[in-house]
């Protein structure tokens, strides 16, 4: 194994992250390359992300494949890594024209992808297109939140005039800030009808708000990305639906393409990995199951 | 920092005398009789039970937290504790160890990582914050390899529908702030252990020169902070339903506020149970409230930060006016 | 006398105690072979043997650093001594722990008073052998058990006070009752009187002699001679950290123990220049504060003022006050005849004010910081070139004051904490003659100081009094202010109640002045 | 907490002496040195650059932050600072003003804010831990109020090129650690401000009755932090090209930690400029070294909290035998 790509994603203490790693691991195992698993300890921290980068570039890898924490921030330190090694992108951009390949899903599209499945779910309550919603947020200041939260609030503003956002909160990061935040929102404007969740840890939260209240009937809840807790969520029809990428295909596809390249091979440069509505209704899909339960191990 | 600041604030206007003769009981009160008057949803059963319900965890933490504090010491450890805590009961409960063993376990745990620190602290004469940091960092750690990096959904049942749960109309997990509180407030204010942890914390020489163990008190300290973490994650988890290494971050903070808030000193030798509890009530009002008043998130923040300088230096304030 | 023997004798079923009750008086009780004890590179006492009598009221007395202090911490299991051994009744003891000591029935009142200052006096004295019921604490009955012993030992202190709001004085007060609580069998006073009044110091020799009789061994170290021949039946004498003899009391006099004790002889303690007075440099008048009404009074160049009254008589309060530590409320300040209003300390010392205050733990020292950071602290604007402190300067100051003043200590850089309390309290004073004023106050300048530096800083005195200052000097020990002071005023309940000029009264008029019978 | 324990520490076996005796410099190189034995990228330039620019944002804020933890006190809000100053400069950028004057500004809302800190400390009277702290939760509130939750981008230029430049070599981060540094050392090791520090935090009370305006000195303390903490904000909008509120979280609790780790007593008192320079990128370099070793991340928190524990026990030891 002396070929090196590491891969360096926004987060690893977060679920969706880990299986992204876990493409890659396999990926590795598959094609005999040594794949360091790096990336910072929060989706906020720009300059760890930054210093990681650097010091994997210091080792001298065969490529890098990284998961911009920042658009803009990325871009120059990007630039400068890409003097010495390919970079690939995945998930999410950066200010840089440096990527020899890019693996992304938009965020901005996952975001009016939870506005067609609430407004779809709330139809389907109460029969129109109607009510109040709201819209909580993991983090303040995380580009991929803030491009999901800017596609869902365009995409109700402009395809769902019916449906009024009356709450448009940040948490903490933390599934008790995100319950709590559920429990008094639900207190304090009982006409609530839908909530959009916009990241793993919020729809853990909220989907327990709304199981304690027991009102997965009247209130519709959309989350975004998956785990068996909001797997569960949704069998039991506490969460209306999840917004789920393919992590775990650009983990390895990230790693693959990477070797190509630095073996000198032509590679697509932008690939789509798409992201999915599920709901109880196509849950059970293949293509879908594949999605809700990634090999991580 | 012992700056005498008697002379330098000038005494208060007659008019304002009222407000300060509040306790922070009173306050308390104050704040709930105006967000009663300011809206129709706050003054509901359901939403004081989401109030009990949701300052429950810091308040035991607080009360944990308030012991360290009296010894002069500090405990920064235990937002992770939770976090870790919840990792532990989740893994053991779904690897299918019976509920009261698993809580036992992981009660045990934090009085382990209690010890840990009390040895820190007495044996390698290491400074409180310095010891607490390193475990919070290290146990995040080893909650993520336990985890990897994900979270384990504890299966629904008895235990997560604990936290859920009313007991004569009161929720679960305040009745459980009773059951810490209870004990607690006979430690410290009628044994003679609680005794010795104000002397320690006052004038640790002077302790053992009066025969008082001071290790002994320090260990006890750290162990009854860290055991009421563990106790903690495990309400956590039982009301997340998941046990999850990253979650509780920066409890810590807010468990030192609320102490301080209620009148504990960081300077050691001055503290109470009730305060803490009511400190921690204060700031849950304080969310509970915004959010019911839909303020921005940010300027919920900005109203916290204000509102915790407004409320300890009134409660300074009061504290002087009375000696 | 109920208070105190109802809870002494609580303990009495304890096997440990009962040790000592077979020892008969006039036996040895307590028998120290080669005790040494070194501080990392200090040897604060070489070995050093001596042997206490079971029911002797037994003296040590010595220079500041001999090793007095020290010998008392090794006693009470405080610090481990280096090598040596301790015989009590006859039998090697570790005595490693205070928990040990306290359990043979061997306590101390420390040179510093070592209490909690946020517990309450009953809490202090109930410390680690609280009553307890069912495993609850009786609070009520610590309070009044306090309270009797208290009232027992003749003390008015408030038993459900926090400690820190007492003076000094009452603290020492309170650490002596609860070591008269506990060290049943053999108790040490460690300059118990250093802060106490003439009556507070009566009291405690009353009581002293109440517990000798009761069969408790005493071990008393002072300053004072006159209390070591009033009190004591032996006198140890330490120097350097040895043994160098021990005397009958009825055997020796205070000129033998002076020249054991420095090995040499003071010709006169209370040396007193004569100086003309000058103009008047400070005067107040009618100035109240906190802790202090309606004070006129005047310091004129070359003059000593000496202030006396029992502890709480609002002397200190007066000085913080014209020292702008504390805010009057009322009257006037002149200097030089020219009202000044001082409210801030560097006010003060611009014009010309030096503060040594009484507490050298609470007011006097950065315990932590090094003696030459200490003495230079008045001073670094001067010391200053520029942006930066001229190393020369510095250095220079510091040493000067340390051999002026004798302080025993190696170099500069040594923590002020490792200090013996006497040479603590030299460095205060150093503090402020490096300074230098037209007018110092002397808040207690002698508390535990040796004889022999006691007579140096009379004489330093003397020197600033020829270099055209006054002094204001605050003492509770009557025969100093009484010897040195040209004008002597007597404070009472924050007043100024009386005023004399140099031996104009009695001793007797100055105490009833100062009780107010 | 003064707990007396160098009785309870047993004395090191001789053995260990040649460890023992190593200063936090020789830890450091030490550590180098295992780290270029160990792997082959460590010690190239690359790497080396790479380094010294990793640590020298925690080490500029070290540096303020020991400022205020000689007085006893503590700066909690160094990290919100640093978030809340890379939101004003990019916003100043961005609005058009010069470089320079929104270099200038930003240092100055940062005097401004330490201002604050001095007076709720020495006016109100309220404890540092409480002061600063509500400054942390409610600049992130204003921070992200003024960027609506989420990034003020700052145009390319010189500004953002300056945290990647080179300058003899060297990076032009570490540069700035010097330009800190030097004055910082002058002024706390060889000018009387210093020795006020010291003297304000050994006891406040005998600073104050030998004429020191213990006052100013605090508020001198808390302007120096704040200012050091707006200035690594400048440094950080450079590096990341962005303002971010939210940026810079848990740095204070790393600058503490470096603080401590390069020696600093949190009673106060005790203190250099060089120690928290050596702790910060001690801590840099385990950072470092982890990720080019290839160490999980989760070990990398384990290994981080055992180490901060090890570094600072072994430099207590070596102090106690020093006396
Ligand atoms: N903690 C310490 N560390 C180092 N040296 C110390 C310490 N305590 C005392 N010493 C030194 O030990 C010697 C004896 O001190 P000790 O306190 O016993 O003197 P003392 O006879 O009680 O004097 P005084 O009359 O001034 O109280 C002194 O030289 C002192 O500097
Ligand atoms: N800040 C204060 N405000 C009001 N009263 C005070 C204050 N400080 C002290 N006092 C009171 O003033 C009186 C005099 O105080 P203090 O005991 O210091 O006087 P003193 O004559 O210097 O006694 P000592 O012999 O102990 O030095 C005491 O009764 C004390 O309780
Ligand atoms: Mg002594
Ligand atoms: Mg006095």
């Amino acid at each position: 194994q002396d070929v090196t790509i590491p891969i360096i994603v926004k987060d690893t203490t977060s679920f969706y992250w880990q299986i992204v790693l876990a493409g890659a691991r396999q990926a590795g195992k598959d094609l005999g390359v040594n794949v360091p698993e790096l990336g910072a300890q929060s989706e906020s921290d720009i300059n760890g992300q930054i210093t990681i980068l650097e010091n994997a570039v210091a080792g001298g890898p065969a490529a890098v494949v990284i998961s911009p924490t920042e658009f803009k921030a990325l871009g120059a330190p990007i630039d400068e890594a890409a003097k010495s090694v390919p970079i690939i992108g995945i998930d999410s951009g950066a200010d840089s024209q440096a990527f020899t390949s890019f693996l992304t899903t938009d965020n901005v599209q996952g975001g009016r992808i939870a506005a067609d499945g609430l407004a779809a779910a709330i139809e389907a309550a109460t029969g129109k297109v109607e009510g109040e919603i709201a819209i909580i947020t993991s983090l303040p200041g995380v580009g991929s939140l803030d491009q999901r939260r800017e596609g869902f609030l365009d995409q109700i503003k402009t395809k769902y005039p019916g449906l009024t956002v009356v709450a448009d909160r940040f948490a903490d990061g933390q599934a008790t800030t995100g319950l709590n935040m559920m429990t008094d929102l639900i207190t304090a404007n009982p006409n609530l009808v839908g909530v959009f969740a916009s990241n793993l840890i919020m729809a853990q939260g909220v989907g327990q708000a709304i199981a304690e209240n027991k009102l997965g009937d009247k209130i519709k809840v959309i989350g975004f990305d998956s785990d068996e807790k909001t797997v569960g969520f949704l069998k039991e029809g506490v969460l209306a639906g999840l917004v789920v990428q393919d992590p775990y295909r650009m983990g390895y596809d990230g790693v693959k393409t990477a070797l190509a390249v630095s073996k000198g091979e032509k590679v697509e440069t932008f690939v789509d990995t798409g992201a999915n509505l599920v709901t109880q209704a196509n849950m059970a899909d293949p293509k879908i199951d594949a999605l809700l339960n990634p090999k991580v191990n | 920092m012992s700056v005498e600041t008697t002379e330098t604030t000038k005494a208060p206007k007659k008019g304002m005398n009222i407000l300060f003769s509040l306790t922070l009981l009173g306050l308390l009160l104050f704040i709930w009789l105006l967000l009663a008057l300011a809206t129709d949803s706050f003054w509901t059963p359901n939403n004081i039970s989401n109030l009990l319900r949701q300052g429950s965890m810091t308040a035991i933490l607080a009360v944990g937290q308030t012991f360290v504090i009296i010894t002069a010491g500090i405990d920064l450890s235990v937002g992770a504790i939770v976090g870790f805590s919840s990792v532990i009961i989740a893994w053991l409960i779904t690897a299918g160890v019976p509920v009261w063993l698993a809580i036992i376990l992981t009660l045990l745990m934090g009085v382990a990582i209690g010890m840990f620190h009390g040895f820190g602290i007495v044996r390698m004469g290491l400074p409180p914050f310095i010891i607490t940091l390193a475990t919070l960092t290290s146990l995040r750690g080893i909650g993520l390899l336990i985890t990897n990096g994900s979270t384990i959904s504890i299966p629904s049942g008895a235990f997560t529908a604990f936290a859920r749960a009313d007991f004569l109309g009161v929720p679960s997990l305040f009745w459980m702030v009773l059951v810490v509180a209870i004990p607690a407030f006979i430690f410290l204010h009628l044994s003679r252990w609680g005794r010795y942890l104000f002397a320690v914390g006052s004038n640790s020489e002077a302790a053992r020169l009066s025969g008082v163990n001071v290790n002994r008190t320090i260990y006890m300290a750290y162990i009854l902070s860290a055991t009421c973490a563990a106790f903690v994650g495990i309400l956590l988890a039982s009301r997340i339903g998941i046990g999850n290494a990253t979650q509780a971050e920066g409890w810590e903070l807010q468990a030192i506020a609320s102490s301080v808030i209620g009148g504990t000193s960081l300077f050691g030798a001055v503290g109470s149970v009730h305060g803490p509890l009511l400190g921690a009530f204060i700031l849950a009002t304080i969310n509970n409230g915004a959010n019911l008043l839909n303020v921005n998130s940010f300027w919920q923040r900005i109203i916290t930060g204000f509102l915790i300088i407004l409320i300890v230096y009134f409660d300074q304030l009061r504290r002087r006016r009375q000696r | 006398m109920a208070g105190l023997q109802e809870l002494s004798h609580r303990h009495d079923a304890d096997p440990h105690l009962r040790e000592a009750e077979q020892i008969k008086p006039g036996d040895p009780i307590l028998e120290l072979v080669d005790l040494r004890k070194k501080y990392g590179g200090v040897e604060a006492l070489k070995p050093a043997s001596i042997t206490f009598l079971a029911g002797e009221i037994h003296a040590i007395v010595g220079e500041n650093g001999a090793g007095k202090s020290t010998l008392i911490k090794l006693l009470t299991g405080v610090i481990p001594r280096t090598s040596g051994e301790i015989r009590w009744c006859g039998r090697p003891v570790p005595l490693a722990t205070p928990t040990e000591a306290i359990s043979r029935g061997i306590n101390a009142v420390h040179q510093e008073v070592v209490l909690c200052a946020e517990l309450t006096v009953a809490a202090n004295m109930f410390l680690g052998d609280e009553l307890q019921r069912y495993g609850l604490m009786r609070r009520r009955a610590m309070a009044e058990a306090a309270q009797n012993v208290l009232d027992d030992l003749g003390f008015n202190i408030p038993a459900t006070e926090r400690l820190g709001n007492l003076t000094i004085g009452q603290q020492q007060l309170v650490a002596t009752a609860r070591a008269a609580m506990r060290g049943i069998r053999f108790l040490i006073f460690d300059e118990p009187t250093a802060y106490l009044t003439r009556q507070e110091s009566a009291q405690l020799f009353r009581l002293i002699r109440r517990l000798q009789a009761d069969g408790i061994t005493i071990v008393y170290i002072s300053h004072r001679m006159e209390e070591v021949f009033e009190l004591a039946d032996r006198v140890s004498v330490l120097r350097d950290g040895t043994h160098v003899g021990t005397r009958k009391i009825a055997e020796t006099d205070e000129a033998e123990l002076i020249s054991l004790m420095i090995n040499r002889s003071i010709d006169q303690i209370y040396h007193k220049e004569k100086v003309a007075l000058g103009d008047v440099i400070l005067e107040t008048r009618s100035l109240s504060g906190p802790g202090f009404q309606d004070v006129s009074l005047s310091v004129r160049a070359g003059e000593i003022v000496g202030l006396y009254g029992l502890i709480g008589a609002g002397r200190s309060e007066f000085a913080l006050g014209v020292y702008g530590r504390q805010k009057c409320t009322g009257g006037e300040v002149f200097w030089d005849g020219r009202k000044v209003v001082i409210d801030t300390e560097r006010k003060a010392m611009d014009i010309g004010i030096a503060l040594a205050p009484e507490s050298r733990r609470d007011q006097g020292l950065c315990l932590n910081l090094p003696i030459g950071l200490n003495i230079n602290l008045p001073v670094f604007d001067r010391l200053s070139r520029g942006l930066t402190i001229s190393r020369g300067l510095e250095t220079a100051n510091a040493d000067r004051q340390i051999d002026d003043l004798k302080i025993k200590t190696p170099t500069r850089a040594v923590l002020a904490s490792a200090m013996s309390g006497g040479n603590q309290q030299k460095i205060v004073i150093g503090k402020w003659l490096s300074h230098g004023a037209r007018v110092f106050i002397f808040d207690e300048p002698t508390v535990g100081v040796d004889v022999g530096t006691k007579a140096e800083i009379y004489r330093l005195f003397g020197e600033l009094l020829k270099q055209g200052a006054g002094i204001i000097l605050i003492s509770s020990y009557l025969p100093e202010v009484y010897e040195l002071a040209d004008r002597l005023h007597v404070f009472r309940q924050g007043r100024l109640v009386a005023s004399y000029g140099h031996h104009e009264a009695t001793h007797e008029d100055v105490l009833t002045q100062a009780i107010g019978l």
